[in-house]
């Protein structure tokens, strides 16, 4: 299959620090990916030069054949790509149905004047909406929240809730960033789960940041490992979890000089 | 009686119960590591200490003294000293700036000058750069800024909050020597790292968090040994 | 000393601080000449509400209210009692010292007033005292009473007060064929007040006990999704409303000139509060120059129709669009390079641009075309037909159907797209661009309607008063509008109402306020954040129900 | 040439018409002043000495406007608001200066020991806009500090109106006359230019305050922990400092400058009056933000600069472009630059630019 994105030798710079640097990177459409590294490593960085918060210094990011590096974000979701925030970001004194509603902006074509005068296609449309944002809630198990403000949510469902948003803007494109963190081990089995059903249900490709390594072995297809903004490895979950580079980067020096965790000498006795 | 001591303690943020009873103890001398993934409550657990993030219930105490009547500028002056994740140092200002505030409780001119000496000795480096500002620094001589910052109070605890986060491996390891000099000079060291290995190698005893609660807690070299723990933190099978 | 003492002291010291203020301000004095019931002023209504409402507050926030009751109200007397000591001392430091130097209230008079008016300094002093300890005392019993005695006893006395107070309105109105008697030319005679007291309270007391005995379930979100899926009750209501708005008028208020244009003066301001509410309220861009397109608004209609020199002889009919028009090209001008500051930029921005605009029309260069200072005149009332709009309450027609279209379009865009975009865009405006959303065309949008709602408002108001010029532009009038959608709550159309007759409507109504109409917006500002930063008519969620085909699944959660 | 090529495609894809109106906006604004310029100096009257005594006039002025523009940057570089109330806070202080020296006056010290008088009147005039400001930030925005921005910025927007209302109900609406001072009457000659003697003392007080300010912030204990509360009031706490005490400390100094600031007006403009902090109060926010708000240093030459600009503009650029009575838009152009200095540089002059890390 053709990759749906492509990175090629990508540079985010912040004063004198290199967040990312001459990333290239590929995803397959309809795959599931992730990428992983030690906090800082450039991962979020990366997520934003995506999706156009930031702007790459250097660089190329194909999305479906087309440059999209240094687009506004909203032309970016407009072509298909939406994500969800680490710390979660709703908004927050909307009810939860507005949110996925406002997801389904870049989709919508009606104009203000449709809305004043209630032009036949509004009805229609807006019923649709509403159909819609009802269907994605149902969708994520959340219809009884429908019309709570969403910042009074439990956390599990505002973590759903930014998920059905973005999948309300109909991406092909899914980022994911650290879905599970917060989660107990039964939340996060259920959210492994959820992210794959999610895959075949909507035809999607997705992208995510995790920390769980458990969740990450588990899930991707393929994994690619960020250290100082810099991949240092790519591969199926068996291939990085053999590489030494990578234990180095995660485990330090004992792992890294040959011995197991159970060898390495007691220093602090 | 334990130097600090957290007992059944309920963190919020907002309506997420950020910490669900968290009971935990660090003696006199210790190296305490506090390891889990993200979003487990490691942070939360210095920022209840610091009553950054004051808990809704249970009890923080140091040396048998109730923290929670305190607010964070004064836990300082009980003796506590944190370094934030992310290091936090004062950009702006300059690296003997931000080590003079490290004092900044303090009002004895000999003894700053002494600790001053102390820091500079063990970090050469901040010497050389103290006219320099902080935000000009690379990552790794912010953090041992952020460290020589914390040590200026003279604490009779130091909370290190990742110290290793975004430090190639190199300065990973000098800065965990370091962390073992300073503790074998008499401080006690309460370390939250997601390297957890790495931290269990210098700690002498370690508790893993997740989301909230402590799962396991035993000396590092069991904990090294366990299989969990292996398991999560390096994904095997 | 007992810490419970020592707080009751600190209050009675802030009611002495608080009370030497209001009669520094000089409301006391100015206000002495207006009865409120019988020989009581407002004068002293406003100083001695200090010390009730102090030692109410004490008392409800009392720690002796459960196991100690009876030391409450004496709580309540040292509040009031310390406080009115601390008032004492005004005139009798006063009277040895001129402060008349440094304060132009610090009158003779006020001493004497606050004195009761005693020859004997010290027996003045000793009622003055008596009275706070009274005051106090009694606001004091309140809370220690059963729940229902205490609403009804509270009620009663606040709504007895308040028709003293708005006297006027009540001779003036439909009210006076029931209410005539119980009045004296202005405010109440005694035993009209005591009667009305008994009444009302006794009516008070009712609810609270129906309350009591029924209390009110807040509807669950399923029960207001199933009669969000029937509107037939709103729609009743809205009829009654709607019906009620059209006799007001002249049935009600009596064709009243001056009732009539105080009404129209609040649907003025209700118009622009309906635009200010999409710019702040829904999109959350703070603007200080609202004025500007109001002045916008006034001085097109005004130069198109005036028949004075500066006219050009258009019909208000044929002016209204242009000056909406106008309105809204101005805001799209300004906006475009304003609105990507940040936010607080934005504000002293707008504020600039508000100035700018008033400098503009008031200064030489551009007089030959809008009059400088002297304004334009001879503005000709609107026409339908034959029928001109000259009376007070026929131009009340044309204001409401401005509300109507206003009130119309703001609620319909704010349930659609753009509505949705604008309130995003109020959340968090990185993830609204990341949920497709064009920051700068939802930002003008809203800007844009914001000043066609202000043109039309400004246009409105040069018809009905004739006149416009320059100074009557200020931030002033920004302020003003910007308040009343806080107080009524940020973002809610009902609100919006509610805040400009209470921050327009009611300080007409009580004209020997007027002098202190900003200093009361100043504080009503502060205290609204403060106490209830949602306002008295907070924005509710609107309930979406689920579509009809799935009305058998609605039913049955 | 590579270079052109990417720099012109990156504009191409960040910006959009919008951007492209604004700037062509900008640039008419600016076409249009530079015209102005050019034929007023072909065809005005006015000598060298004139235009220079503009500048000093311009100076002092800007000295006015630099000290009350410090009290907004420095609230706004440690709490991130807007302190809408700090004319008011000027206000107060003069009036507080136009009480003591009223009293001073009566006595007969006013003319008698000048010296000593004004610094009375100085110390007088810092003590109430500092009490003025502390009650402000006690009452109306500590209960708030964790609240959205917008609310606070609405409580300030209260305040400002409370406190001139008040002002009002105190001490009058008409104008107080401040007392004239027999030692500032006349002028000085400097490099062949006549100053006014008022003038002078104004650029030189303003001078002397800011440099006490800037050596205040930058070598003391309480200054270090001001920048450090700026920078990150977490972090501040955990290293002893109580943000709080800190930020009253920030009010008071910013107060301090604006009651200063209250006595150099009225020593140039002999009246005192409730409403004379709303238009000093947003140029001096105005001079603040060309500056670079929350940067000293900007907010000195953010002052400098619109006074300058405003005493010279209206000469310069309007009656080039024969505009009647042009002093009368000075504010225009005052607001006018503040648009043209956001439009091509958001962060003001000396501003650090903002990252662009939002997400």
């Amino acid at each position: 299959m053709a990759p749906i994105l492509v990175a090629r030798k990508v540079t985010k710079r912040f004063g004198g620090l290199v967040a990312v640097n001459e990333l290239d990177f590929e995803i397959e459409e309809h795959a599931i990916a992730s990428v992983i590294g030690p906090n800082g490593a450039g991962k979020t960085t990366f997520f934003n030069c995506i999706t156009g918060f930031y702007v790459p210094e250097e660089g190329v990011i194909e999305f479906e054949g087309k440059e999209i590096q240094g687009l506004r974000p909203d032309k970016i979701t407009t072509m298909g790509i939406a994500r969800t925030y680490q710390n979660i970001r709703l908004f927050g004194k909307m009810s939860a149905i507005e949110n996925v509603m406002v997801g389904m902006h870049p989709r919508l074509s009606l104009h203000w004047w449709d809305a004043v005068i209630h032009t036949p296609a509004f009805v229609r449309q807006e019923r649709k909406v509403l159909r819609r944002a009802w269907e994605l809630l149902d969708y994520i198990g959340l219809t009884d929240w429908a019309n709570h403000q969403a910042n009074s949510l439990p956390y599990g469902a505002q973590r759903r809730l930014e998920i059905a948003r973005a999948l309300a803007s109909e991406p092909k494109l899914l980022l994911l960033d650290e879905p599970t963190a917060g989660m107990n081990p039964q939340e996060t089995a259920e959210m492994i789960e959820f992210i794959r059903k999610l895959r075949d249900d909507w035809n999607l490709t997705i992208l995510l940041i995790e920390h769980d390594m458990k969740v990450v072995m588990t899930i991707s297809e393929k994994i690619t490992v960020l250290d100082f903004g810099t991949k240092i490895a790519e591969g199926k979950p068996e291939e990085i979890q053999r590489n030494p580079r990578v234990i180095e980067a995660y485990l330090g020096r004992g792992a890294a000089s040959g011995l197991s965790a159970a060898e390495a000498p007691a220093q602090a006795a | 009686m334990a130097l600090l001591e957290l007992h059944n303690v309920h963190a919020y943020y907002g309506n997420i119960h950020a910490l669900k009873g968290i009971s935990l103890t660090v003696d006199e001398g210790e190296i305490v590591t506090l390891i889990g993934a993200n979003g487990a409550g490691k942070t939360t657990t210095l920022r209840v200490i610091t009553m950054l993030l004051p808990p809704r219930e249970g009890t923080v105490t140091l040396n048998g003294e109730d923290l929670s009547q305190y607010r964070t500028h004064e836990i300082v002056l009980k003796g506590v000293s944190m370094v934030p994740e992310g290091r936090g140092v004062f950009a702006r200002l300059t690296v003997l700036e931000n080590l003079e505030l490290g004092a900044y409780t303090r009002n004895d001119p000999s003894g700053i000058a002494e600790d001053l000496e102390r820091v500079f000795t063990l970090f050469p480096r901040l010497k050389e750069r103290q006219g320099q500002a902080a935000g000009t620094l690379s990552g790794g001589e912010q953090q041992m800024l952020a460290i020589g910052r914390a040590l200026m109070s003279r604490p009779r605890i130091l909370l290190l909050d990742e110290p290793s986060m975004g430090l190639a491996p190199i300065l990973v390891e000098s800065i965990f020597d370091i962390i073992q000099e300073i503790n074998r000079q008499g401080t006690t060291i309460l370390l939250v790292e997601q390297n957890a290995l790495m931290a269990l190698q210098i700690a002498h005893r370690g508790y893993v968090l997740r989301t909230g609660e402590i799962v396991l807690a035993d000396t590092a070299e069991n904990l090294r040994n366990n299989e969990m723990v292996q398991k999560t933190y390096l994904g095997m099978e | 000393m007992n810490p419970i003492w020592r707080s009751t002291l600190k209050a009675g010291l802030l009611t002495g601080a608080i009370v030497i203020y209001v009669a520094l301000t000089g409301m006391v004095l100015s206000l002495s000449q207006r009865p409120v019931i019988g020989k009581l002023s407002l004068g002293h209504v406003v100083y001695m509400l200090v010390f009730v409402g102090m030692g109410y507050i004490t008392a409800v926030r009392s720690p002796w209210r459960q196991e100690r009751p009876w030391l409450v109200p004496l709580q309540g007397a040292v509040v009031g009692g310390v406080g009115a000591a601390i008032l004492a001392l005004l005139p009798l430091i006063g009277r040895k010292v001129d402060l008349g130097w440094m304060f132009v209230t610090a009158k003779p008079e006020l001493y004497k007033f606050l004195l009761f008016n005693q020859e004997q300094v010290a027996r003045g002093v000793l009622y003055l005292i008596l009275t706070g300890a009274v005051l106090g005392g009694v606001a004091a019993v309140l809370p220690i009473l059963p729940e229902v005695l205490h609403k009804a006893l509270l009620g009663g006395a606040s709504t007895t007060l308040l028709l003293g107070v708005l006297a006027e309105l009540v001779q003036r109105t439909v009210l006076k064929k029931v209410l005539g008697p119980f009045f004296a030319y202005k405010g109440l005679k005694p035993t009209g007040a005591a009667i009305l007291f008994v009444v009302l309270t006794v009516l008070f007391g009712l609810q609270a006990w129906w309350r009591q005995k029924h209390p009110k379930v807040t509807k669950s979100v399923a029960a207001q999704e199933a009669e969000a899926a029937s509107p037939l009750r709103t729609t009743l209501q809205l009829g009654a409303l709607l019906l009620f708005l059209l006799i007001l008028p002249v049935w009600i208020l009596n064709k009243d000139t001056y009732l009539n244009s105080v009404v129209n003066l609040v649907g003025l301001y209700i118009i622009m509060g309906l635009g200010l509410n999409i710019v702040v309220g829904f999109a959350g861009l703070l603007d200080l120059g609202y004025v500007a397109f109001f002045a916008i608004g006034a001085y097109t209609v005004a130069l198109m129709t005036s028949l004075g020199p500066l006219g050009h002889g258009y019909s208000f009919w044929q002016a209204l669009p242009v000056a909406i028009l106008l309105a809204l090209t101005a805001g799209v001008v300004l906006g475009i390079p304003v609105l990507r500051m940040r936010g607080d930029y934005l504000a002293i921005v707008t504020l600039g641009f508000g100035e700018i605009i008033r400098i503009l029309a008031n200064s030489d260069w551009l007089k030959p075309f809008m009059g400088g200072a002297l304004g334009v005149l001879d503005i000709p009332k609107p026409k339908i037909g034959n029928w001109v709009l000259k009376e007070e309450y026929q131009l009340y027609y044309l204001i409401l159907a401005g509300i109507l279209v206003t009130w119309f379009v703001a609620s319909r865009l704010y349930h659609s797209r753009v509505g949705r975009a604008w309130q995003a865009l109020r959340e968090d405006e990185d993830v609204a661009e990341a949920m497709g959303i064009h920051l700068v065309t939802t930002k003008l949008l809203a800007f844009g309607f914001g000043a066609a709602f202000s043109g039309l408002s400004g246009a409105i108001f040069a018809a009905k008063v004739g006149s416009v010029y320059p100074h009557t532009f200020n931030l002033i009038i920004s302020i003003n509008v910007l308040s009343l959608i806080i107080v009524g709550g940020i973002g809610s159309l009902p609100g919006v109402v509610v805040g400009a007759l209470a921050l327009v409507g009611l300080p007409e109504l009580l004209r020997e306020f007027s002098e202190y109409r900003m200093l009361f917006y100043g504080i009503a500002l502060i205290a609204m954040m403060l106490v209830k930063p949602e306002g008295f008519w907070p924005k509710r969620l609107k309930v979406y129900p689920r579509p009809q085909e799935e009305d058998a699944e609605a039913s049955a959660l | 040439m590579n270079q052109w090529q990417r720099r012109l495609e990156y504009w191409r894809r960040r910006y959009d018409i919008t951007d492209v109106v604004v700037w062509l906006f900008g640039l008419a604004i600016l076409a249009v002043a530079v015209y102005g310029t050019v034929r007023s100096l072909q065809t005005t009257t006015y000598d060298s000495k004139r235009w220079a005594q503009f500048v000093v006039y311009g100076i002092s002025q800007g000295g006015v406007y630099a000290l009350i523009a410090l009290g907004y940057t420095l609230v706004y570089g440690i709490l991130f608001m807007i302190n809408f109330a700090h004319g008011e806070i000027f206000m107060f202080g003069a009036f507080g200066a136009l009480f003591t020296a009223l009293a001073l006056d009566k006595a007969g010290y006013w003319n008698g020991h000048p010296v000593l008088s004004l610094i009375i009147v100085l110390l007088v005039a810092m003590t109430t806009s500092s009490v003025i400001a502390v009650l402000v930030e006690r009452v109306a925005y500590r209960p708030l500090r964790k609240a959205p921005r917008l609310v606070p910025l609405i409580t300030a927007i209260g305040a400002s109106f409370t406190l001139q209302y008040t002002a009002r109900s105190f001490f009058g609406s008409g104008l107080r006359a401040f007392p004239e001072m027999d030692m500032l009457k006349g002028s000085v000659s400097v490099f062949g230019l006549d100053i006014g003697k008022s003038h002078a003392l104004t650029i030189v007080v303003s001078l002397l305050m800011m440099a006490g300010l800037y050596w205040y912030v930058q070598k003391t204990k309480t200054g270090k922990a001001m920048r450090a509360v700026a920078e990150n009031k977490d972090v501040a706490a955990l290293m002893g400092i109580d943000v709080d005490q800190i930020i009253v400390r920030t009010f008071i100094l910013g107060a301090s400058m604006a009651g200063v600031a209250g006595v150099l007006y009225s020593l140039i403009f002999f009246q005192v009056k409730f409403f004379m902090g709303f238009v000093p109060g947003i140029k001096a926010f105005t001079a603040a933000v060309l500056g670079g708000i929350g940067n000293i240093p900007g907010a000195m030459l953010g002052g400098y600069f619109l006074g300058i600009f405003e005493s010279l503009g209206p000469a310069l650029i309007l009656e080039g472009l024969g505009i009647p009575a042009p002093s009368q838009l000075k504010d225009v152009i005052a607001f006018t630059m503040l648009v043209m200095v956001l439009i091509f540089r958001p962060t003001g002059i000396l501003g650090e630019a903002v990252s662009e890390k939002r997400a």
